[in-house]
Formats: C-alpha cells, structure tokens, sequence
C-alpha cells in the first residue's frame, strides 16, 4: 500500500493524521456546509444582514416544510423520479443486450458498432440538441416525460454499451462454450446464464445512471417546461424565482433537491464505486 | 446414451445463420434507439449547420455562412478561449484528486465515511454545485469574502469581474470533479500490486521517488480514465455556467456549449443554422479526443 | 354561453403577487363558465421567455402571456399568433386604443393588453429630506444630487444588471433624454449606427453617473430582486424601475413616506419628454384547441372591470389598458397614470428588449452591462454592436 | 459404433494454418489423450472436434454420421474444461440439470439422471451449494458430472486437472481412469501432464505444430518412439541425446570416445545421427573423462547432471546408496540394446 | 561474516501469533531452504528478515549487525517474488538498475553492474524490452538480476518458479543452483516443490505451524527424519505410514497380517505406533492378501497403489520389466533395516 501504512509511522504522524481529516474533510465540504447550515436559520436571519452567524434558532422544519407545501417541489421530485426510474430500467435492458451481443459474438462489425456506441457516448452533447428537440416536438413528445426518457435511454445506452460490454467480456467464455456444448439455445444463454451473472454490473449501473438522470439539466432545460414535466434540477431555478432572494428557502430547496442521489450514493455506495471504475476501466 | 443424437437437426435457414443473426437482434434496440438520438441528429445538426433558421419558418441554405461569421464573431472568440481555459485547468482536477486519493489511502478507522464524504460532491447535482457556489461567491455575504477579509483581503466579486468569473465557475467544476478522479485514484491505488512496492523499498525507493517512479506508473489506467472523464466534463461544462453567471458578465463566461445554447435556443436566440455551427465546431473539437480514446481503446482491444 | 371544453392558459405571471392576480382572474372566468375547464401553468418569468417558442409549436395552449411591440414579432411572422383583429374590431375594444399600435403588425392585431406600466425613478424620499435634497428635474440637479449622496456614503442608484434588461432601461432613458423618442427608434429598427456620435452621447452622459459612482458595486451579479435590498437598507438611494418593484419595496419595509417616485430628468430641453411604459399581453396561439373559449377569455381580460380588479394596487399594482378602468387610488399609480397621460408628449416605447429585435437586444444590453463595469471599453463595445446590427440587418 | 474419426482435418486462422492435416480414428470406447508443447494445437483439435472451432477443411465423423458442419449441441459430445465453466449462480444439481432443462426433458427424467450421475462421482452431499462453497476437485468433478448426464457418446477433457494442485490432481485423475471404466465411453483428453497422458491413455497422440507425430499405446511410445521428437516427449527426465556419427558400421560418440555396435541396420558410412539414451538406462562409474555438473539428490533417486568432454549434457538417474558428487569424475556406462538411434536429419528413428 | 541469524524471532498479526519464537543459524554463504505446508509462516518469515514484515519480537542479525529494526533498503539483502514484481512501465534495463539509481550510484557504474548481471544470466538481447514481452522464465531471470545488481549480502527467493510451467521450472531451477555456485552469496529460499527444496538447499529449514520442525541436509531430512510430519513431508511419493503395535518387543502391523523384528529399543509392550516405509523400499511379490488398486506406468517407474486387507493404503515404487496389474493379489516385501517407527501419540521418531 502507498504512501506507507499508517501503522508503521510515528506516533505524532498518526495523531497529526487523524486530526487532519476532520478537517480536511470540513473543510472541503464548507461551502455545502454554508448552504446546511443557511436552510436552518429563520428568515429573519437574513432580513438583519446576519447571514454568518449560528441560527438565531433552528427554523429547519419550517424551511423544509414550506419547501414541500408552498412550492411545485414536491411535484418536481416526483417528476424527477418518474423520468429516472424507466431510463434507468430502459438504459440498463438495452445495453444488457448490445452488452452481450458485443462482448459474446465475434462478427464482421463488432468494433465498429462498439465504437460507434463509445464515440457516441462521449459526445458534446449540444450538437444533439436542435435536432432531437425538432423529433421530440415532432413526435409529440415535446414537454412529456416520455420525451425526456426515450432520450435519455438512447444516450445512455453508449455509456452502458460500453460498461456492459467489457463486464460481459471479463466473463469466463467458457461459460457460453460449455451451454452451447450442451444444446442451450443462444437467447437461453442470455437469459439464464449471462443475465444472472451480470446482476453486479446491473446494480452497479443502475446506481450510476440513476445519479447521472437525476442529476441532468441541459435535457430538461431543453426538452421540458414546466411543472408537469420538468425534473428538480430545472424545478430548483423556477423555485428560486419563486422565493427570489430568501436564501433559507433555496438552501432548503438545493438540499431537497440534492438529497436523493445523495441517499442512494450512501445506500448503494459499494455498487455505485464500482459502477464508476468497472465502467470506464475494463 | 444416445438422446442427445435423437433430433435430427433441422435445417431451416434461421437455425443455419443463427450465429450471424443472434448478435443483430440483440443490437437492433440499442442500435435503433442510438442512431435515432444520436447518430442521425449528429448528422442532422452538420446539415443543418448550412442553413439559416430561426427554428420557426422555413431554413434557407447559405452555404458556409454560418462557419464565415464565426471567424468573425468575437463572442465565439471568446467561448473557444473559455473553453481552452476549461479544457486545461479542469485537468487539475488529476493532480488533486490524486493527492487527495493519496491522503486518504489509510486504514484508519472511519475511513470510508471519509472517503464518501469526500466524494459527496461529485453526487450531486451541478446546479446544486452552481447555487452553492454563487453563494460562496456572493460579493456581500459570500463565505469567500467572509474568509478573505478574516486574513486581511480584500471584497472581491468573482462572478462579477469578467477576469475572474471563467476561474470561478472552473473553480466551482473542479471541486465534482477532484472527487471523481479521487475515486477513481482510490480505486487504482487499491490495484497497485503490493509486491512492486515492496520491491522498489527493497530498492531505496522512498516518498515522492516511489510515488514518481512506481505508484505513478501504475496508476495508468486510472489517469487515462480521469483524463477522459475530465475532457468529456469540461467540454460539456454548461449547467454551472448557466446557474452561476448565465454567460455574464457580458458574455465573459460563454463557453461554446453555452454560446451555441443561447444563440440557438434562449431568450434572444433564434439562429439555430449558427447554433448548430457553433455545435459542429465543439464537435470536431472533441473528435480530436474522441479519435485517441478510441484509439488507446483498439490498441487494447488488439493486446488481447 | 356554452363555452366546454377545456382551456389550457401558459402565464409567466410567476413572482407572488402577478400569480395571485392570475389565479384569481382564472377563477372568476372559471365561475362565469361552470363548464369549462380551465388548466391553469405558471412559468418561472426568465424560464418562460425561452419557453415559449416550443410550446408555441410543440404544445400549444390556448391562451398565452407575452410582451407587445417587436417582441412578438417572431411569433407573428412565424404565424404562430392567432390574427385576431376581429376581436378589436369590436366595439369595446376601442377603449384599448391606446396600445392598439404596439399590439399591431402588417396592420393587424396580434394579442390583447392586459397591464402596462411605468417605469421611473423610485427614491427613498426620507433620505433626500436628511440630505436636503429634493426630487431632480434636470439632469444637472440629479448629478448634483448624486454628488452629495456619494459623499454620504451612498450610490445613488441600485441596479442588479445580471439579466441584462436593467441595464435597457437606463439606456432606453438616457437616449430618449439626450436625443429624443424618434432617435430612439430609429436605432431600435436598425437605422442608425450605434457608432454615431449622438449614441456616443447618450453614453456620456451615462458616464457622468458612473464615473462619479452613482451605481452599486457588484451590480453584475445581482437580480434586479437581489439589488432591491440596497435600496431598502438604504446603501443606495434610488432604483430606475418599473412600477412592478413598489410591492418588493414595501414587503421589503418601506413605507409610502419613505418611498418617492419621480420622472426621469430632463438632459436635452430641446426633445420632449418620452417614457418606457412596457405593455404585457395575452395571445392566441395559432396552434391552440379551443380559440372559441380562447377569445371569450381575452374579452374577459380586457373588460373595463377586470383590468381594474386585477390592476389594483393590493394586486399588480399597474395601469390599466382600457381607459374606462379606474386606476386604483395609489401614489404611484397615480403619479405614472398622469405621467403617461400628461407628460409623455414625445411618445411611449415598450421597452429595450421589446423595441430592439431579439439579437440586437441581447448584444445590446450586454454591451450596456459591460460598460457600466468598463466605460472605457465604450469604442470597443459600439463597433461590436455596429457589427450587430449590420448582421441582423441582412 | 461411436468412435471417432479425423480425416485430413485442417484449421485456419485468418491466413495462419494451426491444424496441418491431421487424420486419426479413435474406437468406440477408446481413451484417447492429446499431448504436445504448448501452441501445438491440442485444444484447437479438441475444440474441432466439439463444433466450438469451424473446421477449415477435412471431416470429422462421430460414429458414422458426419459432424464436421453440425452444431456443437447436435454433436453428441459433452465437454469438461480447464476452468470448470460451471454456472456460478446454480446449485450443484442445477447445473447438472440445466442442459436437459433447456432441452425440455421432463422433470422426473432430469431429476434421474442428475441423480445417477452425483452417485457415480460421490456428489450427494454437495447438490445444493453453489459451485463457489465447492473446492476445487469438487467443481470439476461437478463438470464431470453435468457431462455425464446428457449421456454423450464422446467426452472431451481440456486439461481438466490442470487448475487443482498436485495432491488433488493425483486424485481426481484416479476418478476419472474409474470413470472410464464405469461408463465406457469414448473420451478424448487433452493435458500437459505426461504422468496423467501415461496413466490413463489406451492411445496417445503426440502433436507437434498441428501434425500427428506419433500415435500409440502410453508403453509403446515410451518403448518403441518412432522419431526424436516422440523419443524425447516421453519420459521424465528426457531421454539424452549425444550426437554420433557411423563408423565402420558401428556407432562412434564422441563425446564419451567410445564407440559401441548395435544389432540393427546402420545407415551409410559417415552419415550423423542421434544417439539417445534413457536416463534410467546409464550408470556412471568412479573415474573417467566426464566430470559431475550437479547432483540431484531427491532421497529415493538421484539425478546426476553430467558434462562430457565435449560439452554435451547427460542426465542420469542414480538409486541406491553410492551416488556421484558434484566434480567427481566418471565414466558413463550403458547396454548397447538400450540405446535408439535417430537419423540427424529427418530426426527419424532407425532401427 | 554475512550469515543471518534469527535469535527467538516471534511474529503477531494483532492478537494472532503466526511465528512461535524461532531460532536459526544461517552460515555465510549457505543456501537455506524453507519448507512446510501452505500457510506455517515460510513467507511471513522470509519477509521479516527482508524487513517488509515488522518483527514483534525477538533478533534478527544479519552478519553482525543487528537489522530487527532496520529499513528494508538498508539491511543489505534483495528479494525474488514469486510474480516477479517486475516494474512493468521500464525496460529489463532500467528494471535492474533501479534499484542502484534510487541509491544515487553514477550512471557509468549502474551501466556496468547491469551489464555484468545481464552476462550472468544471458540476458543481453532482451535488455531493451519491458517485462510484458518476456516470457515468464525471462522475467524471473530480470527479478534475480534486479537482486544480483544490488551486489546484496543475502538473497532471498519467495517461491520463484512456482508460476513457471514444469519445464522453465526445472531449467530456472538448475540456473539458480549455478548463481548460487557463482557469486557464493548466502540465500533463503521458500518453497513448496520437493524437488526445489532437495536439490538446492545446502539446509532445509521444515516449519509446521509457525515452528521449525527440524534443520538439517536434504538428505540427512530424507533418511533421518525426527518426527513422522517431516518423514512424511520429505520424499515424493510420500512415506507409507501402517499403523502398528508393540506385540512381544517385536512390531506387529495388522494391515499386512507381520510382525518384525527391528533393531531398536522398542516402547512398552502395547504401544501404538506408526510404522513407516519408503515406497522405494517395497516390493511386492505375485500372490498374497493384498490387492493391486491401481498401477500408474510412468515409462521407467511405475507407482502401485496396494489396498491392504483392513483398508490402509500402500504406493509402491515398482521398476524393470514385471509390474505388477489391476487387481492382482500381492504379498508385500521390505527390509526392516529400511522401517521407520514413529510414537502414534508424539509423533516422534523412535530410534
Ligand atoms: N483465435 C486464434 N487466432 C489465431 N491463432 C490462434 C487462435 N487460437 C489459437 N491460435 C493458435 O493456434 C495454435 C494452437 O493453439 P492451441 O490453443 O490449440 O494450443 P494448445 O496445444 O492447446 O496449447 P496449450 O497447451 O498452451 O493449451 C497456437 O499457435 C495459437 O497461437
Ligand atoms: N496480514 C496478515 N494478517 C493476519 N494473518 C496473516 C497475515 N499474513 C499472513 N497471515 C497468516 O500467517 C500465517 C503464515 O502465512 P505465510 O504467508 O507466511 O504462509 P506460507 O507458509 O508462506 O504459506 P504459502 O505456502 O501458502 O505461501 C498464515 O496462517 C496466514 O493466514
Ligand atoms: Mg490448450
Ligand atoms: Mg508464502
């Protein structure tokens, strides 16, 4: 292990150590910390110019209460829950597939297709947008979730592809040589052998692409308006207009907002750090 | 003993090809879905790159117009500078999130909470980051001021000062990213083979040597993924820019993906042809990066 | 009547006290139509303004906020607006005919006014009285003025330019002052060029103010709602603005007492005297579902009683289009009304965004942020907006 | 009935040939092992066999129907690999059953057969864990078992041992020689190990670069190689090889100066050829020109590494109490019968 | 002057002792070998006296100066990984000369060294490739001159070929006994191959459980074990062990319905014990009670596994031309000079 264990150094070192995270760690979350701390304070608070000092007292119900009664928020979350929940589920079915298509057959364009998924992945994003807001509008999808989502599914499908692929690709081969031996029909394969062992991956990507959805703006900015459709990221500057400058309401805003990916980082930590590293390692 | 010869294979032209047709099935979804959203728009967006169109009537062909008056639209200038801008400090994020992945590699007890609160930025979303770092920034009640003027500094107004506000937002950037390269360094550094450490202390390698000399060059992988992940980032950089500043002051801030945003489809935009010309530029941009990512990905391939 | 059916209404009527006001008139519609039925969407006011032209052709409702004049300009050469010039040819229309010209296009009309209302000077009359200072009526008296505000410690004005349009009103003033409404326009439409020396002196004198630190620092990175607290907590003394800000001034703490309003000073005697008074409106998409209801609303809209209900102070607080209205017995309604009605001999403009095409609007109000922040950038900042306009002009 | 038979069989990659024609009739019943040095084309030949790798060209026929285009499932072979390839997510009895589930077997029938085969290979106890709580035997012998069910006519081995260590490898290679003759299939196996190719081979294939060099029984090929190569694959330690020359119709090696005669056909005068001697068939005696290099003492055995005088090395094998030290000198003794002679050239045997 | 001495050493993981106080005495010099089964700390102890373990208590001296504390880079000694622990982003080249360039040595001098070490283990045509394109006898032959270069005072190899396959492994093997003959330097080398630890070791260390069992020459391990675990663990195939009984100052072994008669002093009357032979020393004989499970024909050697009547299990080692076949009845023959008596409760050899 690098840099040398902590146990093989000094007594000061690992006291002088063990004393910096805390922190470092406050440290480099104080401007989150500032915001925390804003959605507690009472509004008059800040009408007095006191923006720094600790809560006059703790007006956290109140803030966050209001946030869900006085406001679209409630309906933002929902949406943003209504859009994630079937890309993720979308996103994840498709590329199981190209993911075992790519990563279990040799065939004349395999790297083609598999590059053309990456390269696609990687695209700014902006050289999509007047043409896929012309389809959605097009389609009659325009300010649907469903616009969002069918978007969303198709763009990530390259970042998936490529996740699901090389996770496929680590996968004993053995395995699909000893089903074929034994009679065990390509789809069978799929669905019995290399979708049970791809449950990881699965978790792992679904963490992933959860945080990725929810956390979009420039789609929602660009495909959505309003409250019936809209995502809390986009929800969040309609809120601020809303409550202009009461910054105890939009720091009670930001944290709702922020808080679901947050939760499921915490919850699903060990998939989501996989997600990253297995997906874009291989 | 003999079941399994029992069914004589039938030889309907599905059986026969089902090797070659199985993969085309399963990529027929994907495959569909993508070209749908993302290869025909590609296409789409350069076609229409040649086309005057206020997104309303009809579009009218003019040629390269769009790409002439690019060459001399200062404020497209200016986005190309802010984007170099973005494209090199945002790799500072590598260095960092090193260090920080380095400081964090103990197994002292507590150390994962750690970890993921270091990590925490990177989770939430950029508009979120955007709004708390406004507010850091805030010329009359921000933390920043608060902080400098405990040590004697002066105000300073980063958002508002042209020459500060691209740092600011790249700033507000860097602080998702260093997390995710931290993890990803994190990451790397549990894949570091302990036996090659041992040996290079066998060898006298110590500190900042062994660091150099071995930790570095096996940390490869992780470096080639951060660099790719923080390019995509920087080039894409757009939610922070429209929170914290929308482009300003004065345009100051405008990064290519914002330009071609604002002059495609906001308030005062109704030039989707110079959008979409501006897109095609930021296009070829990452195509540059696009083509080694993918190259270093065939030279792998190819080892295998 | 037997209006049914359902009736979609967009409004970018977000901030409290509008949406208040467009639920309320919603409702009352709602009531005189048992069965209709009425979806009502508030858009954030900034999200709406780049909103619109999808919904417009993707989603369209059938009723719509928007703005007069040059703004709507897109929309009706797209044909995207319903051309209801049958509803103004009706008889209770005529007591519209005030805006009827910003409402028009190719000699027809586009939408229905529903408020309008000035914009002026609002000051914090209880601070020039300790400074021994009164309401300016020329610009020198307001430079004087501001000598001795500065030198209290204060900015004369507050201004939050971090959206821009703030910033199109002072110039909107300073170049209908210095060379008159008709210059005004004309630049507007693109006929001159911003290098001109009489743009160049409009720009002086705004320099004037500048240069002496009439503004609040930082303006940059304010909302016009996050500089109001300047003004209130008394680091500056005034706010060019339009009527809307007087509830924010008041929920802000400000008394009537404390809270003046006058007329932008006179800087050129030889030009008359011109005001920005922006007009909102109602609109039919072209694309819309049930126009019959559609129609039945904006009549409802524009009636006498309902522009008088909604304008009140206790609701928009702004002036009523419809000259049989009664303006609502407010200090500052008042004093625009007579304003508008008496003192605005050189004309009335919408206002920068709306009398400027869109392009030319956006460079332009930046160009203006800009040189607030770097006067000395002026030269720079007119040949980019000269480049401009010859490039909308094509 | 069930036999094997290869017939001209030739493979290629893209332009690189790795399967030269290789012809070769296995019996029904037949154990049958692939050896060879790596990269010669055992698994690629095994894998032909089971349709996992395209035949170029040539026929494989698997009793007398022709397979050589057919599927691997309609083949009727059942393949164990190196690696188990056990589905990790299935009980022991799932995996055992899942081919003839798919195949829609009815359930009592898969129910007697999973049965059958956990008694055969002593599985009973182990049907309902996953293959990780298995060790390593254990999984193979699970693999075993799952080829076992589908009652193929051919099993085929790809270094089925080859991942257990050396105690669990003696073990399982015990079960599977019991196997073979429980079921009496035809099975076909591939390893590295020559103490596995001569334990439980009836027929050894020694491969070298995708040709065929020798076919036989393990005892023959050890006894009676028909060229170098053969001669020197089989066997542990190597068989040496001192380089002769014939002279006067007798063999002259010069590098232990002596010359010896031997009952058989020597070539024409003059012509070089290969001298090979057993380890196990030389002594050495106290004294003489070749000196002692090493000495590998292993207990029970000695192997003594010796250099002669013009630099050829010679391995020995040493039992009993007097063994050579390191630097001693001596001299190597050896029955003129014992010896083989191969041509220098074609690096055939003469005889 | 340079021998390692480890002087009552003790290792705890936390609360969890892996070494039990070891003492040894490592000459100048000297190829020590440590053997045992997975897991009794060979490579625990090998690394403390690298320095890459802490010692929790107890000496280590290498030639006179205590190290027990010292850095690994400072102790003077170099290590050989089992992978190799090549640095995979430099060239052999610059793998071997690390080592001298972190210790500020002049560039002409590492050339120099590198050069000698790459002559001494023929490494020159491969200096300029990086480790992946080696092949893995190659790479082990870079990590033994990354040690070489360092000019180190002790060597210490933690299971070297085990990742090279059977052939590479006996060839490296002899290269090292070579190095060892040539730069004379002491080595400790940890091992689990028989072969490895017989004919290298000039002393084999066997550890069982974190304690040395017994110290001594390979041979004098093979022939004069101390206890049953290194008679057993010394020897391939291993030792036979027949359970036994005092009857009547002689030895009686039921499995094979004999009694002996063995020149030592025999326990009291009625005491268990553990009769072990080598399978070298057996014979069996056509005819008898025993029964012939299994015969394995390596060629020179066949291995016979005998059931005896109350189920023990008998390898013999049979060579010549008779062998003897599947399910014939034996009787067995041996020398009971060549009988070796073990206490059933102690384990301890009776003498
Ligand atoms: N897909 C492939 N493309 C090209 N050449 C291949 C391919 N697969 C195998 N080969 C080559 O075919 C030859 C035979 O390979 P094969 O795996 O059959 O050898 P093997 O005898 O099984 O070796 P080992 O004992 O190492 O398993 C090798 O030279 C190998 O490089
Ligand atoms: N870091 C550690 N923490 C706790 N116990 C350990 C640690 N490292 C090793 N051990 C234990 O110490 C004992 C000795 O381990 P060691 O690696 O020295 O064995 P070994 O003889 O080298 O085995 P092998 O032959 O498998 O390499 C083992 O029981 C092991 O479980
Ligand atoms: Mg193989
Ligand atoms: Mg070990």
């Amino acid at each position: 292990m690098f840099p040398t264990p902590l146990e093989r150094t000094s007594r000061s070192w690992q006291i002088g150590y063990q004393s910096l995270l805390p922190v470092a760690v406050i440290a480099w979350l104080l401007p989150l910390l500032a915001v925390a701390m804003f959605s507690v304070k009472p509004s008059s608070d800040f009408t007095g110019g006191d923006y720094w000092s600790w809560p006059s007292r703790f007006a956290g119900f109140e803030n966050y209460g209001r946030v869900f009664t006085d406001s679209p928020m409630p309906r933002y979350i929902l949406n943003s829950f209504m859009i994630t929940i079937p890309t993720v589920i979308g996103a994840v079915a498709l590329s199981c597939m190209t993911g075992f298509a790519l990563g279990v057959y040799r065939f004349r364009f395999n790297l083609l297709v598999f590059f053309l998924f990456i390269a696609g992945n990687f695209v700014p994003f902006q050289i999509l947008m007047i043409p896929v807001r012309d389809l959605t509008i097009d389609a009659g999808l325009y300010n649907t979730k469903l616009g969002l989502v069918l978007f969303h599914i198709a763009f990530q499908t390259g970042f998936c592809t490529l996740f699901m692929r090389n996770f496929i690709r680590a996968l004993p081969f053995e395995l699909i040589e000893a089903a074929r031996v034994e009679g065990i029909t390509e789809f069978q394969i799929f669905w019995h052998i290399v979708l049970p062992l791809m449950k990881p991956a699965i978790a792992a990507l679904s963490v992933l692409i959860f945080t990725f959805i929810w956390n979009d703006y420039f789609w929602a900015v660009v495909l959505t308006q309003g409250p019936q459709a809209q995502p809390v990221t986009a929800g969040i500057t309609s809120f601020n207009a809303q409550f202009g400058v009461a910054y105890h309401m939009l720091s009670a805003g930001s944290i709702v907002a922020a808080l679901p990916p947050v939760l499921m980082f915490f919850l699903m930590q060990r998939h989501f750090i996989a997600g990253l590293t297995l997906g874009a390692v291989k | 003993m003999t079941d399994t010869t029992a069914a004589a294979p039938h030889h309907s032209w599905f059986h026969r090809n089902r090797k070659t047709i199985t993969p085309w099935l399963f990529l027929l979804p994907g495959i569909l879905f993508f070209s749908v959203y993302v290869i025909y728009p590609i296409i789409q967006s350069i076609n229409l790159s040649f086309y005057k169109w206020d997104g309303l009537g009809e579009a009218e062909y003019v040629g390269t117009a769009n790409y002439e008056r690019l060459a001399s639209d200062r404020a497209f200038t200016v986005s190309l500078f802010n984007n170099m801008k973005w494209l090199l400090l945002y790799l500072l994020a590598i260095p960092a999130g090193l260090f920080i992945a380095l400081f964090l590699n103990q197994t002292v007890r507590g150390i994962r909470i750690y970890k993921s609160l270091f990590f925490f930025p990177f989770v939430i979303s950029q508009v979120v980051v955007g709004l708390v770092f406004t507010w850091f920034y805030d010329p009359n009640f921000g933390l920043l001021n608060g902080i400098l003027g405990a040590v004697g500094l002066g105000p300073i107004n980063v958002l508002g000062d042209p020459a500060l506000a691209t740092y600011g937002i790249i700033a507000a950037g860097l602080w998702p990213q260093t997390a995710y390269c931290m993890i990803l360094y994190l990451t790397g550094l549990n894949a570091v083979d302990p036996e090659q450490i041992e040996a290079a202390r066998l060898d006298g390698a110590k500190g900042w040597r062994m660091l150099w000399h071995i930790i570095i060059p096996q940390l490869k992988p992780a470096t080639f993924i951060a660099f790719v992940v923080t390019i995509i980032g920087a080039l894409r950089s757009f939610d922070l820019i429209s929170i914290m500043t929308n482009g300003g002051p004065f345009g100051s801030t405008r990064v290519l993906s914002f330009y071609m945003f604002e002059k495609a489809l906001s308030e005062y935009g109704f030039r989707m042809g110079y959008g979409a010309a501006i897109a095609v530029v930021l296009f070829f941009i990452m195509l540059f990066f696009i083509a080694y990512f993918l190259w270093s990905m065939y030279q792998d391939e190819k080892g295998r | 009547e037997g209006l049914s059916g359902e009736l979609r209404v967009f409004s970018d009527m977000s901030n409290p006290a509008p949406r208040a006001v467009m639920e309320g008139m919603v409702e009352r519609f709602g009531a005189m139509h048992p069965d209709l039925d009425i979806e009502l969407t508030v858009i954030d006011r900034e999200a709406y303004k780049t909103q619109i032209r999808n919904f417009l052709t993707a989603d369209a409702p059938d009723v719509a906020n928007w703005y007069a004049a040059n703004r709507m300009g897109p929309y009706v050469n797209a044909g995207l607006f319903e051309d209801i010039s049958d509803l103004w040819a009706e008889p209770e229309f005529a007591a519209l005919a005030s805006t009827k010209g910003a409402m028009t296009i190719d000699d027809k009309q586009w939408g229905v006014p529903y408020t309008y209302y000035q914009w002026g000077v609002y000051y914090r009359q209880d601070i020039f009285e300790e400074l021994g200072l009164t309401a300016p009526a020329t610009f020198e008296e307001e430079l004087a003025n501001c000598e001795k505000i500065v030198a209290s410690g204060r900015a004369c004005y507050t201004i939050g330019s971090k959206f821009l349009w703030t910033a199109g009103g002072w110039f909107d003033y300073l170049n209908m002052r210095t060379n008159g409404y008709d210059f005004h326009m004309q630049l507007a439409r693109g006929e001159i060029e911003w290098t001109d020396d009489r743009v160049r002196e409009t720009f002086a004198n705004w320099r004037k103010l500048i240069d002496m630190g009439g503004f609040i620092e930082d303006h940059q990175t304010y909302s016009w709602q996050e500089a109001l607290p300047f003004m209130i907590n008394g680091d500056a003394t005034a706010y060019l603005m339009g009527n809307f800000a007087v509830p924010h001034f008041r929920d802000g703490g400000l008394t009537d007492d404390q809270l003046g309003f006058y007329q932008f000073p006179v800087i050129n005697p030889d030009v008359p005297m011109a005001e920005d008074a922006p007009t909102d409106t109602f609109h039919i998409p072209a694309n819309a579902q049930n126009k019959e209801a559609a129609r039945e609303f904006l009549r409802f809209i524009v009636s006498a009683d309902n522009q008088t209900l909604i304008n009140a102070g206790d609701a928009l607080g702004q002036l009523p289009v419809n000259a049989e209205s009664s303006v609502d017995d407010d200090k500052f309604l008042e004093a625009g009304f007579n304003m508008l009605s008496n003192d605005a001999p050189g004309g009335v403009a919408q206002f920068f965004d709306r009398d400027f095409s869109a392009e030319m609007a956006k460079a332009g109000m930046e160009g203006l942020q800009e040189f607030m922040v770097y006067p000395d950038n002026l030269d720079d900042i007119l040949e980019r907006l000269e480049f401009v306009r010859q490039d909308t002009a094509e | 009935m069930t036999g094997v038979t290869l017939n001209n069989v030739i493979k290629k990659y893209g332009d690189v040939q790795v399967i030269h024609g290789v012809d070769l009739e296995i019996e029904d019943g037949e154990f049958c092992v692939f050896v060879g040095p790596s990269g010669c084309g055992k698994s690629t030949l095994l894998r032909m066999v089971a349709g996992l790798e395209e035949t170029t060209s040539g026929k494989i026929e698997i009793g007398d129907r022709d397979v050589t285009r057919m599927e691997p499932a309609d083949r009727g072979v059942a393949m164990v690999f190196q690696t188990y390839a056990l589905y990790p997510h299935m009980t022991v009895k799932q995996n055992m059953g899942f081919g003839l589930k798919m195949n829609g077997y009815p359930k009592a029938e898969i129910e007697a057969k999973v049965a059958e085969a956990s008694r055969i290979l002593k599985l009973d106890d182990y049907l309902k864990r996953k293959p990780a709580a298995l060790s390593g035997g254990q999984r193979q012998r699970v693999s075993i078992g799952r080829a076992i069910v589908r009652g193929p006519e051919v099993f085929l081995f790809d270094e089925p041992l080859s991942n257990l260590d050396a105690e669990l490898r003696v073990e399982m290679r015990v079960e599977i020689a019991r196997l073979h003759k429980e079921i009496g299939a035809t099975m076909i196996y591939v390893t590295h190990d020559q103490v596995e190719a001569m334990t439980l081979a009836d027929k050894i294939v020694v491969l070298r670069a995708g040709k065929i060099e020798q076919v036989g029984a393990p005892l023959d090929l050890y006894r009676d190689p028909d060229n170098k190569f053969v001669a020197g694959f089989i066997g542990s330690p190597s068989m040496n090889f001192l380089s002769g020359t014939v002279t006067n119709g007798q063999v002259q090696i010069p590098s232990l100066d002596r010359t010896i005669e031997v009952p058989m056909n020597l070539p024409a005068e003059g012509t070089n050829i290969w001298v090979g001697i057993r380890p196990e068939h030389c002594r050495a005696v106290k004294g003489g020109a070749q000196k002692v290099e090493l000495s590998e003492a292993l207990g029970g055995v000695s192997y003594t590494h010796i250099l002669t005088n013009n630099g050829e090395k010679i391995v020995i094998e040493e039992r009993g109490l007097e063994r050579m030290k390191e630097g001693e000198t001596v001299t190597l003794e050896f029955e003129a019968n014992d010896v083989m002679l191969f041509d220098a050239q074609t690096e055939l045997r003469l005889r």
